[in-house]
């Protein structure tokens, strides 16, 4: 009889606490720099290497590269199949030029799994959309390479 | 055509419809559900004729508690116990005829009866409520009968649960 | 005070119900505390409702309310107090707590202790119920329950073979008793219209009460005679007496309680209650003396030559209570109810001191005991205070009332009955004595069953001791030191007004009587100079007409079983050649039509149904074509 | 007086009745075919493989460093020990030194995983006995621990933070001081839980005495972690077996003592404090700087053998099992599952158990069905 | 004022008392509309959630969301069903649970109350016929957790049905009567709520109400984590939206009862009786909600034992108690 | 109704309605074959004995409460009978598999 | 006069909310639900569900005696509440033998109910 009491009091002090749940849709989260969210990718810094494609455990990175004016290995495409991805980071981690990167971008809902096929150009608009997000971070990353 | 009149023989003729299903249903458990109809009609019936508590406890006890009692027990034997249709074989026949003849009979009887025009002034309650002066009623005059409505209750409980209860010794 | 007398039975039903809802494992100790300390309660109530209706005689009263009407008559519920019955609840409480007391000791670590506890509860209850009861109707609901107590504690150890018979036989022998006092009572009821004693009482001395087949004072006569018979019964008279020995089987100190102290007197109280009944009739009376003259002295006698310890007892019980009746019977009304307080104190007290020993040497036979007073200090002298007191010695309790009932038979002129009582008292001086020599002194016969014998413990020694000083001084409640106290007390209801003078001679006649049975069994059991079996043998009929019991249960056999018999034979004959042959003669013809009946017996109960509705309809039919009007 | 007696001529009828695979109290996608009479169980199969991924054979043909993040979603409400059991085998076979501050900061996280299982056991079986606040509060405070992991390796469930030799991310500036402020409100937090759960009536009746076996029972199916030592075995591989460097840790290993559903809670609620006191020690004594990644070889390949190591997961031993070509993949991979052999003790369980009671036994045995699936 | 309570039948009373049970229908709508909502907010709140607060201005209007979104759903019967009774049972479970509000009064001037001699018992005969309701929906949906719901949903309600009555008798031992009008003003009379003399049969009550609502720690009929649903797994949009309704109307037809029983009705002083009334109502449902939000279940075997073990000694004890001071007073 | 006015509802209406209701339970009860059935027509036949004695409390020139005890009275025994009553179809189902009332002829010869 | 019309009045209100109860939900279930409801079934759709397997055998199976046990209780226990009514009721009337007749009868009960405890009906396994 006292437990059942005692527990009936914890759960009426709860009743005035702040609430812990976000208005989601309209308060966004807020994810600490390090979060796995969906790829960027800055095309002019890529070598096409195939690292990523090879370290990727699931396979879901796709490239070609070609030969540029300067014998330079350039970018031509660039897929990522969202459907397989498992945000690993494994690709960032690998990518030499730091050309493949991981953005705070998490929704990621389609009606189609076409739609999860993201190619160079969607994954460079994320990247220019996080750069606009957080303009702090490059300032500070350009700061530390200073 | 007073109300209360009009209101007895809408409610007759639900009671008599709830039974005349009773018997046309086929499953056992629409059959129940149709006495439990004829229940709550009689229930109604008491109320209108002033026996406030009696309807009540029609309702409680019929409708509430053995109507269960039955559905429980009908999930327990055969669920989809059905009635073969009717046919013409002598019982169903005989049976028929004879409760038709005895309803015509009966109806003879209370139409050839001259009814005593009922006093109306008298109050049953005696200016109590009703479930009061049934109280007192079966406190006062009723006294041993109630204390044997004990008894059979508990002597029901006991054989019932005998019944009911698997043994050990058929093992 | 007076007015909260109820709690006196309530209490030990308090206790009954208690006790049930612990269930039967509950502890010994919580079982045995709220028992007596409840029926303690009750006891002090008593002692307060007594010393009330001592004091101030105008609280006799009888509290009724009324319960139910039946037709025109109406049946009213309560208790009532009255001067015989305050006594009779003292008696009562106070044998009980100490009995349940000693029970602790001797029914320790029985498997149903509890429900021991719980039947002995429910009996205390009953029987001051009954003693309590206002009307004949009460009465009779608890006479009965007594008698079911009884039954389930005679049958207390049923498995035991014996102990089941016993039961038995006591039930079915009680209960032909029980059947003339319910006779009895509806026969008051029908005539008087009611069961109060007071509305009977007063019809029955006005000579109104009337049958349409008989009246006036056959009547009373027959009512009377039939409540006797249901006296006889419950008291074990002579001839229902047979069942009291057996119920021995049952555990001591139910024997001591309920077949010694408490419920026998049941019959006696009954008889005191319905007094002015028999007042109404000198026939009845007249039967009561002598029924109770002959068992005084059947009971005697038979003690004699018993060896089981508890079956001499029983047989002085039975030999006491026709002391009792006896009493009555000649208009001493206030002897029989003294002899019945002082009674209970002193055979209590044997009984439960031959409980000690019983429960020190695991035997009953008295020829496997011996010594004991070595073992069984405190037993041996509390016995010896009820043999005095049982064998009439002044100044123990026997003696006061013992006397006082002998000289009022004398006085009233029953000389027979007063040789009667003189004969029984030198046997009863005898055949106790003869126990107690047996029992303690001398040398142990069975020394094994010797060894091991111990006493009982607190619980069981108090209850002795307190006894045996109430069966010391307990019949100085009446005695002409104290101006006849308890006398007056109950002759102050105004009920009866029969009293006797002391006559100092007849006091020491008596007392010589008693001496010289004393003397006799100390000579033949205690410094033996003559062999007991000598004797046997030389009153070898006498003897064995006395060890048989007056060869009652062969004669109920043989009367019964015998009678049966002859009857069965004649019955038989007719039977077989008379009947058989009408009965073959239906029976074949039955037996063809059935053969070609038996196509109907379909075994179900709907086609039967069928067929009863069409009865039914054509019975209807009928009725109302008879009537007329309704076709 | 039931009439489940098979001799009884009309004994109910038995009833096949299928809890899961969609059910709302199966943890996930597990189906338990269950024979039923009135409402007793004569008969329980528990149906596995509805999340099945053949992890160990897809291993087979990744690298070692890309099965990481496989064992992310074995049992995927303890990732980081899952991540670490696997390095830790690597590093065993190929014999590594782990940095200092790397081993320190593995062992916090461990910890701190093992805290956020264990409440969300907490608050499930609570939701399985028909509680649903502490559901929530547990997951209030789940949710500030998956915050710091989070902020520490960017991910709030499959982490992929362990490596082969260290880990990937170094703490963040501040981050161990969130820690310590997180222990410290947690520690507050017991009495709550207590006084709502622990002491509640109802849940004890529902509790106490129910899914009770034996440490030989225990023993005989191979169980561990805490459905062992609820039985009163004190069987705990940081103290039986150390690795890494549990040794440094005072740290205590509560036991139960009647092996019911009763004493696997408490384990849990003991467990958190245990775990919190590990953390607190860690956060005294971890380096202040130094590498987190220790010196690996460019190319793990593992030395051609069979290698063996396990630790204590949140759910029991979680061990891998690596048969090597001397290749840089495995050439078998297996895994020691806590929650697939814990589920084996189940159909002994719930015999003879009411349909009510399966709930509750289910729930204390602790399954994840990502683990047991695989 | 006009009572058409005490008049011969005319046609403006008909139509006065067709209007008030309109309007009560109304009101029990709304109620039960809310207290849905209250009941969500509250559980977020006590869980530290928000709650709804999404449809219309404090997610007001989210039941009735809830509501039109029932009343668009397909409605589908399971071929394997018992079409008739399928259709039937949740009729059956809900026309009681209106039908008894009939008789709660609501405020001083009982306007709308039938004002039954028998009103006690008519709350308790006509709330049995619901478990008709319950037990047909299990049997006739022909699925395993329905059947085993609605018989466990039976079995429990015609257990705790026992208490439930019992604990009333000791209310109408204080009032001498059965009308639950006489009962308030009874209480009224003595100045004191029923709560405090009939305290262990308040206690009894409570518990034995909580259980006839199948309400947590009782809920074990819907038992979601057991039975998913119980009773009603196989129904979908409106039908399930009738077993919905039929819980709520009992939940504040017995938090009227409750309050007119044991904490004084529509009496109270300074505030108008009607919002007393309400007040009362809300703190039983309220205390429902608590509970909801702190339990765990019971098992079905420990609820079963509890009624009969506990509860139903307890309220013979309390008749027995509150007979001994009545007949002694 | 003023005093002395008539009941609005005739005896003899009650009466028939009761008279009928009795006769379509005893066609019930002797042509249905399931137990259960049968006992709910005995039921019925109950029922309409119990309308008789509630209207003759109300409707009898001398009304009193008789008739409602009585019915009380008749509705207890009437659970008693049913719960026995089922209670010995499920002995009898037990038993014999069967809750039909033809398949119980042992006193058949 | 007055009580018999508020007797009469009083359950003709019952009436009205008895017939509004039924028409509320045949009114939402069968004149406006076909209106606003789509009727799209589909073999899928129509199963019943178990956990989303084929449900093995039927679900009509006997079902366990000791549900009737209860009910059974029930329907003893629940007449015996009904007469406590009157009882409590007309108590202040009747004074202290009806309070007696009460405890012998609530002692009938117990002893029913201690029965049952004994036999174990109350026990659900």
């Amino acid at each position: 009889m006292i437990g059942f009491l005692k527990g009936l009091s914890v759960t009426l002090r709860q009743l005035p606490k702040k609430k812990v749940t976000l208005q989601y849709p309209d308060v966004k989260p807020e994810w600490p720099e390090r979060f796995r969210g969906v790829h960027r990718f800055i095309p002019e810094l890529c070598i096409a290497c195939n690292q990523c494609a090879r370290i990727c455990p699931t396979s879901c990175i796709s490239l070609s590269g070609e030969r540029d004016e300067n014998k330079k290995m350039k970018i031509h495409t660039f897929d990522i199949n969202f459907d397989i991805c498992i945000l690993c980071d494994l690709c960032t981690e690998v990518c030499p030029t730091e050309a493949v990167l991981m953005s705070d971008t998490f929704e990621m809902a389609k009606y189609s799994r076409d739609d999860l096929y993201l190619d160079m150009h969607w994954l460079h608009d994320n990247q220019l959309k996080y750069e606009q997000a957080h303009p702090d971070r490059f300032e500070r990353a350009r700061g530390e390479a200073d | 055509m007073s109300g209360p009149l009009i209101a007895f023989y809408v409610i007759s003729l639900c009671i008599l419809g709830c039974a005349v299903l009773m018997l046309s249903f086929r499953k056992v458990i629409y059959m129940a559900l149709a006495i439990g109809g004829v229940f709550v009609g009689c229930a109604a019936i008491y109320l209108l004729l002033g026996a406030e508590f009696v309807g009540v406890a029609q309702i409680l006890i019929y409708a509430g508690a053995i109507t269960i009692l039955m559905m429980f027990a009908i999930m327990l034997t055969n669920h989809e116990a059905t009635e073969p249709p009717f046919q013409w074989n002598a019982r169903n026949v005989a049976s028929a005829v004879g409760c038709i003849l005895l309803g015509i009979l009966i109806l003879l009887v209370i139409r050839s009866t001259p009814w005593p025009q009922p006093d109306t002034s008298v109050d049953v309650n005696g200016g109590n409520s009703n479930p009061v002066a049934i109280g007192m009623a079966l406190f006062k005059q009723y006294a041993i009968p109630f204390e044997l409505v004990s008894l059979l209750l508990i002597v029901a409980l006991v054989g019932a649960v005998i019944l009911a209860q698997h043994r050990k010794e058929d093992e | 005070m007076v007015a909260y007398a109820w709690l006196v039975p309530l209490l030990p039903l308090v206790a009954y119900i208690f006790l049930l809802c612990l269930g039967r494992r509950a502890p010994e100790g919580i079982v045995t505390g709220v028992s007596v300390v409840l029926t303690f309660l009750s006891f002090l109530v008593s002692v307060a409702v007594f010393r009330a209706v001592g004091s101030n005689p105008d609280q006799v009263a009888a509290y009724t309310f009324h319960w139910l009407t039946v037709g025109s008559r109406s049946i009213s519920v309560g208790f009532e107090v009255t001067h015989l019955n305050a006594l009779m609840l003292v008696v009562v409480t106070l044998v009980s707590t100490l009995v349940l007391l000693f029970s602790k000791g001797y029914m320790h670590h029985d498997d149903r202790f509890a429900v021991f506890y719980q039947y002995l509860n429910l009996f205390v209850f009953s029987m001051l119920a009954l003693v309590i009861s206002p009307n004949f109707l009460q009465l009779y609901i608890f006479w009965e329950m007594v008698g079911l107590c009884s039954y389930l504690l005679v049958g207390f150890w049923y498995f035991k073979p014996e102990a089941a018979l016993a039961a038995k036989k006591s039930f079915i022998v009680t209960r032909i008793g029980d059947v003339g006092l319910f006779a009895g009572i509806i026969l008051l009821f029908l005539a008087s219209g009611s069961f109060d004693y007071n509305t009977i009482f007063v019809a029955a001395a006005a000579h109104k009460l009337t049958l349409g087949w008989i009246s006036g004072q056959a009547l009373v006569t027959l009512t009377a005679i039939l409540i006797f018979v249901g006296a006889i019964g419950k008291s074990a008279q002579f001839p229902l007496h047979v069942w009291l020995p057996d119920a021995m089987e049952g555990p001591t100190p139910v024997s001591a309680l309920i077949h010694a102290a408490t419920m026998v007197a049941a019959g006696v109280y009954l008889v005191a209650r319905a007094y002015p009944l028999f007042q109404a009739s000198p026939a009845a009376l007249t039967t009561v003396a002598w029924i109770g003259g002959i068992t005084a002295l059947l009971g005697a006698l038979i003690a004699l030559t018993q060896r089981d310890i508890k079956r001499v007892i029983a047989y002085s019980t039975i030999s006491q209570l026709g002391y009792m009746m006896m009493a009555l019977g000649v208009g001493a009304y206030a002897y029989g109810v003294f002899h019945l307080m002082t009674h209970a104190f002193f055979k209590a007290l044997l009984f439960l001191a031959a409980g000690s020993v019983i429960h020190a040497v695991h035997t009953q036979d008295l020829f496997e005991m011996g010594g004991l007073h070595k073992k069984l200090p405190l037993t041996t002298w509390t016995f010896l205070a009820g043999a005095l007191a049982l064998a009439g010695i002044v100044p123990f309790a026997g003696f006061w009332s013992k006397d006082d009932i002998m000289s009022a038979t004398l006085q009233s002129g029953h000389t027979v009955l007063y040789v009667f009582a003189l004969v029984a008292a030198f046997c009863t001086a005898f055949y106790i004595f003869r126990v107690f020599f047996l029992t303690f002194t001398g040398e142990p016969r069975n020394p094994a069953k010797y060894e091991n014998a111990h006493e009982g413990g607190w619980v069981m020694n108090l209850p002795l001791v307190v006894l045996a000083v109430l069966a010391t001084v307990g019949g100085f409640f009446n005695t002409p030191l104290n101006g006849n106290g308890l006398e007056k007390y109950l002759l102050a209801d105004g009920a009866v007004g029969v009293t006797y003078s002391e006559n100092v001679p007849l006091m020491a006649l008596s007392v010589v009587i008693a001496l010289l049975g004393i003397l006799l069994a100390a000579i033949l059991y205690w410094r033996p100079l003559v062999k007991p079996e000598r004797l046997a043998r030389g009153f070898g009929f006498l003897y064995q007409l006395s060890y048989r019991k007056f060869f009652f249960d062969e004669i109920y056999g043989a009367v019964v079983v015998g009678g049966g018999k002859v009857m069965a034979a004649i019955v038989d004959g007719v039977d077989r050649y008379i009947v058989d042959a009408i009965v073959k003669l239906v029976g074949r013809v039955v037996y063809y039509l059935g053969l070609g009946l038996k196509y109907t017996q379909t075994g179900q109960v709907q086609t039967y149904g069928v067929v009863a509705g069409f009865g039914l309809f054509i019975i209807l039919a009928i009725a109302m074509y008879r009537v007329g009007g309704v076709f | 007086m039931s009439l489940i007696d098979e001799k009884d001529q009309v004994r109910t009828e038995e009833m096949l009745l299928n809890l899961g695979p969609q059910h709302p109290s199966t943890h996930g996608v597990l189906r338990l075919l269950v024979k039923i009479n009135g409402e007793t169980i004569t008969d329980v199969e528990p149906v596995i493989g509805y999340l099945h991924r053949g992890t160990e054979k897809l291993a087979e043909d990744l690298q070692y460093t890309q099965i990481i993040p496989y064992t992310d979603r074995l049992d995927y409400l303890a990732a980081m020990l899952n991540n670490y059991a696997l390095c830790h085998t690597i590093e065993q076979a190929m014999d590594l030194e782990v940095p200092e501050r790397a081993e320190y900061l593995r062992v916090i996280v461990m910890e701190m995983q093992r805290v956020a299982s264990h409440l969300m056991f907490i608050g499930a079986y609570l939701l399985d006995l028909g509680a649903m606040s502490p559901f929530l509060y547990v997951f209030a405070d789940r949710e500030q621990i998956v915050q710091l992991f989070n902020e520490i390796c960017g991910a709030r469930l499959t982490y992929n933070y362990m490596r082969v030799g260290g880990v990937k991310w170094d703490a963040p500036p501040g981050w161990l001081e969130k820690v310590a402020d997180f222990v410290q409100y947690l520690k507050q937090k017991f009495h709550m839980y207590d006084e709502l759960i622990t002491g509640n009536e109802i849940f004890l009746a529902r509790t106490r005495g129910i899914g009770r076996f034996d440490t030989e029972t225990a023993l005989a199916y191979g169980l561990s972690g805490i459905n062992l030592r609820s039985t009163g075995y004190p069987w705990d591989l940081r103290r039986k077996k150390p690795y890494s460097i549990y040794d440094r840790f005072d740290f205590d290993i509560p036991v139960g003592q009647n092996g019911d559903c009763f004493d696997r809670y408490y384990l849990h609620l003991l467990e958190i404090k245990e775990s919190l006191r590990i953390v607190e020690q860690a956060l005294k004594s971890i380096p202040s700087s130094g590498p987190v990644l220790g010196k690996v070889p460019k190319m793990i390949r593992v030395p051609a053998g069979e290698y063996y190591s396990g630790i204590e997961g949140a759910r029991g031993e979680l061990g891998f099992y690596i048969v090597s070509e001397g290749k840089d993949k495995p050439y078998r991979l297996k895994i020691r599952k806590p929650s697939f052999i814990n589920l084996q003790l189940l159909p002994e369980l719930l015999r003879g158990q009411s349909i009510a009671n399966v709930i509750a036994i289910l729930g204390a045995v602790d399954i994840v069905l990502g683990e047991v699936d695989a | 004022m006009w009572d058409w309570r005490s008049q011969p039948l005319t046609v403006p009373s008909v139509i006065a008392m067709l209007i008030g049970a309109v309007v009560i229908l109304l009101l029990a709508l709304g109620v039960v509309t809310y207290t849905i909502y209250v009941q969500r907010r509250i559980l977020g709140w006590m869980q530290l959630r928000i709650g709804p607060n999404r449809v219309g201005p404090l997610g007001l209007f989210q039941t009735i969301a809830d509501v039109l979104k029932l009343l668009i759903k397909e409605d589908v019967v399971p071929a394997k069903a018992d079409r008739a009774l399928f259709m039937l049972a949740p009729i059956i479970a809900f026309v009681p649970s209106f039908t008894v509000m009939a008789v709660i009064p609501f405020s001083a001037h009982n306007v709308f109350t039938a004002n039954l001699g028998i009103g006690v018992l008519f709350y308790l005969a006509l709330s049995a016929i619901t478990i008709h309701g319950v037990m047909l929906a299990g049997w006739a949906s022909n699925n395993k957790y329905a059947l085993i719901g609605g018989m466990r949903s039976a079995a429990q309600m015609l257990s705790y049905e026992i208490p439930l009555g019992l604990s009333l008798v000791g209310v109408v031992l204080m009032a001498g009567s059965l009308n639950l009008n006489d009962i308030v003003l009874a209480q009224q009379h003595a100045g004191l709520w029923n709560v405090i003399p009939q305290i262990l049969g308040f206690i009894v009550f409570l518990i034995a109400s909580t259980a006839e609502l199948n309400r947590t720690p009782f809920d074990l009929p819907e038992a979601e984590s057991e039975l998913v649903a119980g009773y009603h797994v196989e129904y979908t949009g409106f039908r399930f939206a009738f077993f919905m309704l039929t819980e709520y109307m009992y939940l504040f037809a017995m938090a009227g009862l409750c309050a007119t029983l044991f904490l004084g009705g529509w009496s109270g002083p300074l505030l108008p009786g009607w919002l007393w009334f309400a007040i009362k109502v809300f703190l039983y449902i309220f205390f429902q909600f608590w509970l909801q939000a702190t339990l765990p279940r019971f098992r079905v075997d420990q609820l079963m034992t509890f009624s009969w073990k506990v509860l139903l000694p307890l309220a013979l004890v309390n008749l027995v108690l509150t007979g001994v001071v009545k007949a002694i007073w | 109704m003023a005093g002395g006015a008539p009941f609005p509802i005739p005896t003899g209406s009650v009466l028939a309605l009761a008279a009928i209701l009795f006769c379509i339970g005893l066609y019930g009860a002797l042509t249905k074959r399931n137990l259960i059935i049968v006992l709910v027509s005995i039921e019925l036949m109950l029922n309409a004995a119990n309308i008789n004695l509630v209207a003759f409390s109300k409707l009898s020139d001398k009304p009193s409460l008789n008739g409602q005890i009585f019915s009380l009275f008749t509705i207890t025994v009437a659970a008693a009978e049913i719960a026995v009553g089922l209670a010995l179809l499920l002995a009898i189902f037990r038993l014999r598999k069967t809750s039909e009332v033809k398949d119980l002829d042992v006193h058949k010869w | 006069m007055a009580h018999m019309f508020q007797y009469w009045n009083g359950y003709l209100f019952v009436t009205f909310f008895l017939v509004l109860g039924i028409l509320l939900p045949v009114g939402a279930l069968w004149v406006l639900g076909p209106l606003l409801r789509p009727h799209r079934p589909t073999s899928a759709k129509l199963t019943t569900y178990e956990s989303g397997v084929e449900p093995i055998g039927d679900a009509h199976v006997r079902y366990n005696a000791r549900y009737y046990l209860f009910a059974l209780l029930f329907v003893v226990f629940d007449v015996e509440t009904l007469f406590l009514y009157p009882w409590a009721a007309s108590f202040h009337k009747l004074g202290l033998f009806a309070f007696v007749e009460m405890l012998l009868f609530l002692f009938m009960l117990v002893i029913g109910l201690m029965y049952a405890w004994r036999k174990k009906v109350l026990e659900w396994t």
